[in-house]
C-alpha cells in the first residue's frame, strides 16, 4: 500500500496518465493516517510514561475518581485534557525573539519524524513509500530535526535556550555516528538498504528455536543493537542524555520560551522521534514485523501487531531508563560517544564482516 | 579562661591593642568572657591569632554586630575557634557611632568577607580594606541600617507606599 | 583540558530556577559551558529574623527559628533552647533531653533525605527523590503525632517541650526505623553507587580541608573534606555524650577527598548514625517525667550575652543572644551554617561547567531560609 | 585499555542494579503505593491520645477557633501571639451588670467587644492556646473535636474573608448589653 500503488490505482480508475491531483490525493490519503499515528503515539506514550514513572516511584499517577469532571477511569483522559489545555493556552512569543524563526522552529522539528515515518514498513504491505535506500532515508530525515532545535534555541533569544540548542546540536550530530555505524554492520550482513529486504532477511529460525533476527545473528550484531539503542536514546534527548533540556540546569533548554500549542509540538515530536528510532531498531535488529515465534502468527495483521509490540517494549525501556538514571554531563556525553561507542562500533563492523566471512 | 590568657598575651605583644574599659554592654560583665580590643591594630592581632602555634584560632565562627543603643557606640564581636586545639575566644571591638570603622579581616579568614558585608549591611560599620564591601541581604539601594536601634522604617520604597495598617483590620 | 577562550557571557542562574534550592541568584560568567567566575547574590528571602527578635519575648522567638531552616526546624529549636537554657541556668528533666535528642535526630534524617533526594534531582535522577520523600513523610507523620505540625513545630521550649510524647510514639518510631534501614541500601544502590552519578560527582568541586576551615564551613561539608569535627562529639551539648555513634568522614573513595561524592556519602552515612542514636535514646528513654516541670513562668534572661553552637544537619548552628535584662532579647544573631557553606561556592565552583555548578551547589545542601534569615 | 573495559563493565552493572530497583517498585505498586487521592481520601489524623494531660493541650495545628461565650477578655492570647494576628477590644462592665459565667464557672467582668483573628497571618505556632485560662481559644479538631470539628480547608477568594470576627459588637449592642438594669419597682410599697 505505498503511494505508488495508490497512484497506479487512481490511474486505472481514470484511465489517464499520472496527474498532479492523483499525487496530491495519494499523499493526503497516506499522510493523514501517519499524522494520526504520530499524534496517537504521543497521547498514548505520554499516558504510559506518566503511569510507568508513577509506578516506579510508588505513586499511582493520573487518576480520576469521585464526582465532578475528572480525568476518566484511571486517568485515561488525562493526556486528552492536557492537549486541550495546551490548545487553549495563550501563545506567547517573547518580544525579543526572532518571530519568524521562532514560529518556524517547532514545525521543522515535527516535520523530521513525519518525513521519516513515511518509509517505515508497518507490516508486510502497510508502508507509504518503499524506498530502496530506506535505512539511509530514515536516518537522514530523523536527524534533520536538529536544525529545528538550533533554530528554536537561537530564535528564543534566551541564554538557556541557546545553551540547549548548542548542546543538542553537538549531541545529536555526534550520536548519529555510532548509530549509523552500527546499522552499517547490519547493512553489510543483509546487503541491502531496503527496509523490507532487511526484514525479509530476518525471517526464519536460527538454531531451530530462535527467530532469525539480526540481534541474535552473532555477538557483534548484538553489540551493534546495544550501541544503536543507546545512541538512539541520546538522539531523542532522553535521560540519561537529556542535557539539551536538562531541567535542573537549563530550565527547559531549547524550548524554555515556548508555550501552548508550540510547546505541544515539541512534545509531540519528542515522542514521534522515539517512535522513529525504536522503529528503526525493531526493523533493523529485531526483525520488524516478523513473529518472535517463527512460523506462528505470521499474517499481515499479526505483523502489524508484532511491529507495534516490539516498538512499545523498546519505548518502555527508554522510559525505564529515564526514571532510573541521573543525567550525564555534556563532556562525559561526548566522551561516551567518541571514546566508547565509536571505537566499539568500528570494531563491530570489522567483527561482523569477519563473522560473515568465517562463520557464515 | 581562654580569653583571659589571650588578653594577657595580647597585652605583651600588642600593648596598644587592648581597649580600656570598653566592651561591656550594660555595666555588668559577670559571667562574660571576652577580649576587648581597639579597632586600629585589629588586623595585626587577627593575623597573629590565626598563625600563633599555641592559639591557632583558624576558624572564624561568627561576627555579630551590636548597636548598644540610640546614643551609644556600635560594637562588633568576633567568635573565634581553633580546629586544631578545639578552644575558642571572643573578641569585641567598640567603635563610635558617628564613624564606625574597623579594619577588615577578610584576608585573614575568608569567611569574614561575607560576615563583614552582613554587619555593614545591617549596622553600617565600615570595614577598611574589604575587597567588596556592599550590601548582602538587603537591596543595594536600601537606605539606612535596619538593625540599629534608632532605625525607622521608610514610608515608601521605590514609590510604593509601605502599608502600616492592613486593610480590613484598622 | 585545552579550552579555546572566547567572549564571556554573563548568566543569571536564578532567582527563579529549578535547582537553586530556594530563591538564590548566581551571577555566573561563562565561557562556553565553562564557568569562569561565580558570585552568589542572596537576600531574596530576607525576613528580618534578627530585627523581629528584638520585638518578641524569648518564647516567641522559637517559632521564628523554625522558619529559618524550615527543613530542620527541630534542630533550630534545639539550638535556641540549648543556648537559652545555658544562659538562664535551667536544668531540664532527663525525659525532655531524651525526647529532644530523638526529635533532633529524626529531623536530621529528614533533612538529609531532602538533601540527598534533591541532589539526585540536581543531577537528573528523579526517582530517588520521591523514594526519599516517601520516608521523610513518615518522619513528618511522627512529628505530627507528637506536636500537631508537620514542618514548623515550635516543639522545644525553653526549659521543656510543648507536649510529651504521645501514647504509642515509641512503637511507631521503632517501626519507622525498622522499615527505614533496609531502604537506605536501596537508595545507595539506586543513586550513590550508580556509575553515572559517580562520574558526575567524584572529583567534582573538591573542597580541601584548609579552604573549608578558612571559609568557616562546618557540618557534613567539612566532614566530607576529611575533618573530624562534630559538635555532638567534640563539644557535647544536651546528652549527646551518652550515645555511641561514629562520625563519618570523607575519604575520597571514588575520587579525591572533599569532592561532591564524599559530601553525599557523609550525609548518607550520617543517616545510619542517627538511626543508631535514636535506637539508643528510645532504649534509655525514662518512662516518667513531666516535660513542663522546668518551664520558667516567664523567661527573663540576666544581663549579658551567650554564644552557643549546636550541630544542625547543615553544620554549626550558633545563636548569639544578648540580653539587657528586659523581657525581650536585646539582640539575637543566628550564625547559620548554610551561609558559610554558600560563601565557599565561588571558590570551589569556578572553572567547572554549568552542570557542575548545579551539582556543587546541591552538594553543599543550602537552605535559603537560613542564609537570608 | 583495562581501565576502559572496567569502566564499561562498572557502568553496565551499576545501571542494571538501578534498573532492577525501579522495576521492583513498578511490580510492587499495589503494595507500595503512597498516593492519597486527596479530595476523596484524606490523610488519617493522628490518634487523639496524647501522653500528657491531653484535656488541656492541643496537638492539632489547623484553624483557630474561639468559643466567644467563654472568653473573659484577659488578652493573654493577644499578648502571646508573635505575629499580632489577634485583636481584642473589651469594655469593662459596670458592677451591677451580670455578664454570666463561662463553662469553667468564672465570672465574666469584661465584655468582649471585638475579637478578630486574621488567619491569613497566623503562623500556627499554637502559642495563643496555652495561656488561655478558660481554654476557649484552640485549634479545631484533635482533642477539641467534640467542641469543633477539624477544619483544614478554609481557603477563600478574598483575603479579608480570612479575618475571622468572633465578636463584632456595634456600639448600640455594647450599650444594650451593659445597660444597668433598672432597680426593682417598689410602687406597691409607696402606695401603702
Amino acid at each position: 500500500m505505498t503511494v505508488d500503488q495508490i497512484i497506479r490505482w487512481f490511474q486505472s480508475l481514470s484511465g489517464s496518465g499520472e496527474q498532479a491531483w492523483m499525487f496530491l490525493a495519494a499523499v493526503v490519503i497516506t499522510g493523514l493516517p501517519l499524522f494520526l499515528v504520530l499524534a496517537t503515539n504521543a497521547i498514548v506514550a505520554v499516558y504510559v510514561e506518566r503511569k510507568v514513572s508513577a509506578f516506579m516511584q510508588d505513586r499511582i499517577g493520573p487518576m480520576g475518581q469521585g464526582a465532578g469532571f475528572h480525568a476518566g477511569k484511571w486517568g485515561l483522559l488525562q493526556t486528552v485534557a492536557d492537549a486541550l489545555k495546551l490548545l487553549l493556552k495563550e501563545d506567547v512569543i517573547p518580544s525579543a525573539a526572532d518571530r519568524k524563526l521562532f514560529v518556524l522552529a517547532p514545525y521543522i522539528i515535527f516535520l523530521a519524524p513525519f518525513l521519516a515515518i513515511a518509509a517505515i514498513p508497518f507490516n508486510q504491505v502497510l508502508q507509504v513509500s518503499d524506498l530502496n535506500i530506506g535505512v539511509f532515508y530514515v536516518l537522514a530525515m530523523g536527524s534533520f530535526g536538529v536544525i529545528g532545535l538550533i533554530l528554536a534555541g537561537w530564535a528564543s533569544d534566551n541564554k538557556w535556550s541557546l545553551y540547549g540548542a548548542m548542546r543538542s546540536a553537538a549531541q545529536i550530530v555526534s550520536y548519529e555516528i555510532p548509530a549509523g555505524l552500527s546499522i552499517i554492520a547490519v547493512v553489510m550482513l543483509v546487503g541491502s538498504l531496503n527496509l523490507q529486504q532487511i526484514i525479509e532477511f530476518q525471517t526464519g529460525t536460527r538454531w531451530g528455536f530462535l527467530p532469525n533476527w539480526v540481534v541474535f545473528h552473532n555477538p557483534f550484531s548484538f553489540l551493534a543493537f546495544f550501541i544503536y539503542f543507546i545512541s538512539s536514546v541520546a538522539e531523542v534527548n532522553r535521560t540519561p542524555f537529556d542535557i539539551p533540556e536538562a531541567e535542573s540546569e537549563l530550565v527547559a533548554g531549547f524550548h524554555t520560551e515556548y508555550s501552548g500549542m508550540r510547546w505541544a509540538l515539541f512534545f509531540l515530536s519528542e515522542y514521534a522521534n522515539m517512535l522513529i528510532v525504536t522503529a528503526v531498531a525493531v526493523i533493523v535488529f529485531l526483525g520488524g514485523w516478523t513473529s518472535p515465534i517463527p512460523g506462528l502468527f505470521a499474517t499481515a495483521g499479526w505483523g502489524l501487531f508484532w511491529f507495534l509490540f516490539k516498538i512499545g517494549i523498546l519505548i518502555l525501556v527508554m522510559m525505564w531508563f529515564r526514571w532510573t538514571f541521573p543525567r550525564l554531563r555534556v563532556d562525559q556525553l561526548m566522551h561516551v560517544c567518541w571514546k566508547v561507542f565509536i571505537p566499539l562500533a568500528m570494531l563491530n563492523i570489522f567483527g561482523v564482516g569477519v563473522w560473515a566471512l568465517g562463520v557464515g | 579562661m581562654m580569653n583571659a590568657a589571650v588578653t594577657e598575651q595580647i597585652r605583651e605583644r600588642f600593648p596598644q591593642a587592648l581597649a580600656e574599659g570598653k566592651g561591656d554592654l550594660f555595666g555588668e560583665t559577670a559571667g562574660e568572657d571576652f577580649v576587648a580590643l581597639a579597632p586600629e591594630p585589629w588586623l595585626d592581632v587577627a593575623r597573629w591569632l590565626r598563625d600563633d602555634p599555641a592559639l591557632k584560632l583558624d576558624s572564624l565562627q561568627c561576627i555579630t554586630g551590636v548597636d548598644l543603643g540610640p546614643e551609644q557606640p556600635l560594637e562588633v564581636r568576633y567568635n573565634l575557634h581553633s580546629m586544631l586545639h578545639h578552644h575558642h575566644a571572643e573578641i569585641r571591638i567598640v567603635v563610635p557611632r558617628e564613624d564606625p570603622v574597623v579594619p577588615s579581616v577578610a584576608e585573614v579568614w575568608k569567611i569574614a568577607d561575607w560576615f563583614e558585608r552582613e554587619v555593614y549591611d545591617l549596622f553600617g560599620v565600615t570595614f577598611t580594606g574589604h575587597p567588596n564591601l556592599k550590601r548582602i541581604l538587603l537591596p543595594e539601594d536600601w537606605e539606612g541600617y535596619p538593625l540599629r536601634k534608632d532605625y525607622t522604617e521608610p514610608e515608601t520604597y521605590h514609590g510604593i507606599v509601605v502599608p502600616k495598617v492592613k486593610t480590613g483590620w484598622e | 583540558m585545552g579550552i579555546v577562550h572566547g567572549e564571556e557571557m554573563v548568566l543569571n542562574i536564578g532567582p527563579q530556577h529549578p535547582s537553586t534550592h530556594g530563591v538564590l541568584r548566581l551571577h555566573v560568567q561563562t565561557d562556553g559551558e565553562v564557568v569562569s567566575h561565580i558570585e552568589p547574590v542572596i537576600g531574596y528571602l530576607h525576613r528580618c529574623f534578627e530585627k523581629h527578635c528584638e520585638h518578641l519575648t524569648y518564647e516567641q522567638v522559637i517559632p521564628y527559628t523554625d522558619r529559618c531552616d524550615y527543613i530542620a526546624s527541630m534542630n533550630n529549636n534545639f539550638g535556641y533552647v540549648v543556648a537559652m537554657e545555658e544562659f538562664l541556668g535551667i536544668q531540664v528533666p532527663e525525659r525532655v533531653e531524651y525526647i529532644r535528642v530523638i526529635m533532633a535526630e529524626l529531623n536530621r534524617i529528614a533533612s538529609h533525605l531532602i538533601a540527598l533526594g534533591t541532589y539526585g534531582l540536581d543531577v537528573g535522577a528523579f526517582t530517588p527523590f520521591l523514594y526519599m520523600f516517601r520516608d521523610r513523610e513518615r518522619i513528618l507523620d511522627l512529628f505530627e503525632l507528637t506536636c500537631g505540625a508537620r514542618l514548623l513545630y515550635n516543639y522545644m521550649w525553653v526549659g521543656g517541650l510543648s507536649h510529651d510524647l504521645p501514647v504509642g510514639f515509641v512503637d511507631a518510631c521503632y517501626r519507622f526505623l525498622d522499615d527505614f534501614e533496609p531502604n537506605l541500601k536501596e537508595y545507595h544502590d539506586l543513586l550513590m553507587y550508580n556509575k553515572i552519578f559517580i562520574e558526575r560527582t567524584a572529583d567534582v568541586g573538591v573542597l580541601p580541608a584548609e579552604v573549608a576551615i578558612q571559609y568557616g564551613v562546618t557540618g557534613p561539608n567539612l566532614r566530607g573534606s576529611g575533618v573530624q569535627w562534630d559538635l555532638r562529639k567534640n563539644e557535647p551539648y544536651s546528652i549527646y555524650d551518652r550515645f555511641d555513634f561514629d562520625i563519618p568522614v570523607g575519604t575520597g573513595q571514588m575520587g579525591s577527598v572533599g569532592d561532591c561524592w564524599d559530601r553525599y556519602w557523609v550525609r548518607a552515612q550520617e543517616m545510619a548514625e542517627s538511626v543508631k542514636i535514636i535506637r539508643q535514646a528510645l532504649q534509655d528513654l525514662p518512662a516518667e517525667g513531666n516535660v513542663h516541670e522546668a518551664l520558667p513562668r516567664k523567661v527573663r534572661a540576666p544581663k549579658g550575652s551567650i554564644y552557643k553552637r549546636t550541630e544542625s544537619p547543615r553544620g554549626d548552628l550558633g545563636y548569639y543572644i544578648i540580653s539587657d535584662g528586659k523581657g525581650t532579647p536585646f539582640r539575637v544573631k543566628m550564625r547559620s551554617p548554610a551561609f558559610t557553606a554558600l560563601s565557599v561556592l565561588s571558590e570551589i565552583a569556578s572553572g567547572w561547567m554549568i552542570s557542575d555548578v548545579i551539582a556543587i551547589l546541591g552538594s553543599l545542601d543550602i537552605v535559603l531560609g537560613e542564609i537570608d534569615r | 585499555m583495562k581501565r576502559w573495559l572496567v569502566n564499561i563493565w562498572e557502568s553496565v552493572s551499576t545501571l542494571l542494579i538501578g534498573m532492577g530497583i525501579t522495576w521492583r517498585h513498578l511490580r510492587r505498586i499495589r503494595k507500595g503505593n503512597v498516593t492519597l487521592q486527596y479530595p476523596e481520601e484524606t490523610w488519617p489524623r493522628p490518634e487523639r491520645l496524647i501522653g500528657f494531660d491531653h484535656q488541656h493541650y492541643n496537638v492539632i495545628r489547623s484553624r483557630l477557633h474561639v468559643d466567644i461565650d467563654d472568653c473573659i477578655g484577659c488578652l493573654k492570647c493577644e499578648r502571646a501571639c508573635p505575629v499580632s494576628c489577634i485583636k481584642i477590644e473589651t469594655v469593662k462592665a459596670p458592677k451591677e451588670v451580670d455578664l454570666g459565667l463561662t463553662s469553667h464557672d468564672t465570672k465574666k467582668r469584661l465584655l468582649v467587644k471585638r475579637f478578630d483573628i486574621d488567619m491569613s497571618e497566623c503562623m500556627y505556632c499554637n502559642l495563643c492556646t496555652y495561656p488561655c485560662p478558660e481554654e476557649c481559644i484552640y485549634m479545631t479538631g484533635g482533642p477539641n473535636s467534640h467542641k469543633h470539628p477539624i477544619d483544614y480547608e478554609f481557603s477563600e477568594y478574598d483575603r479579608n474573608n480570612l479575618i475571622y470576627r468572633f465578636a463584632a459588637l456595634s456600639d448600640e449592642e455594647v450599650e444594650q448589653r451593659l445597660r444597668v438594669p433598672a432597680p426593682p419597682v417598689t410602687n406597691e410599697a409607696s402606695h401603702d
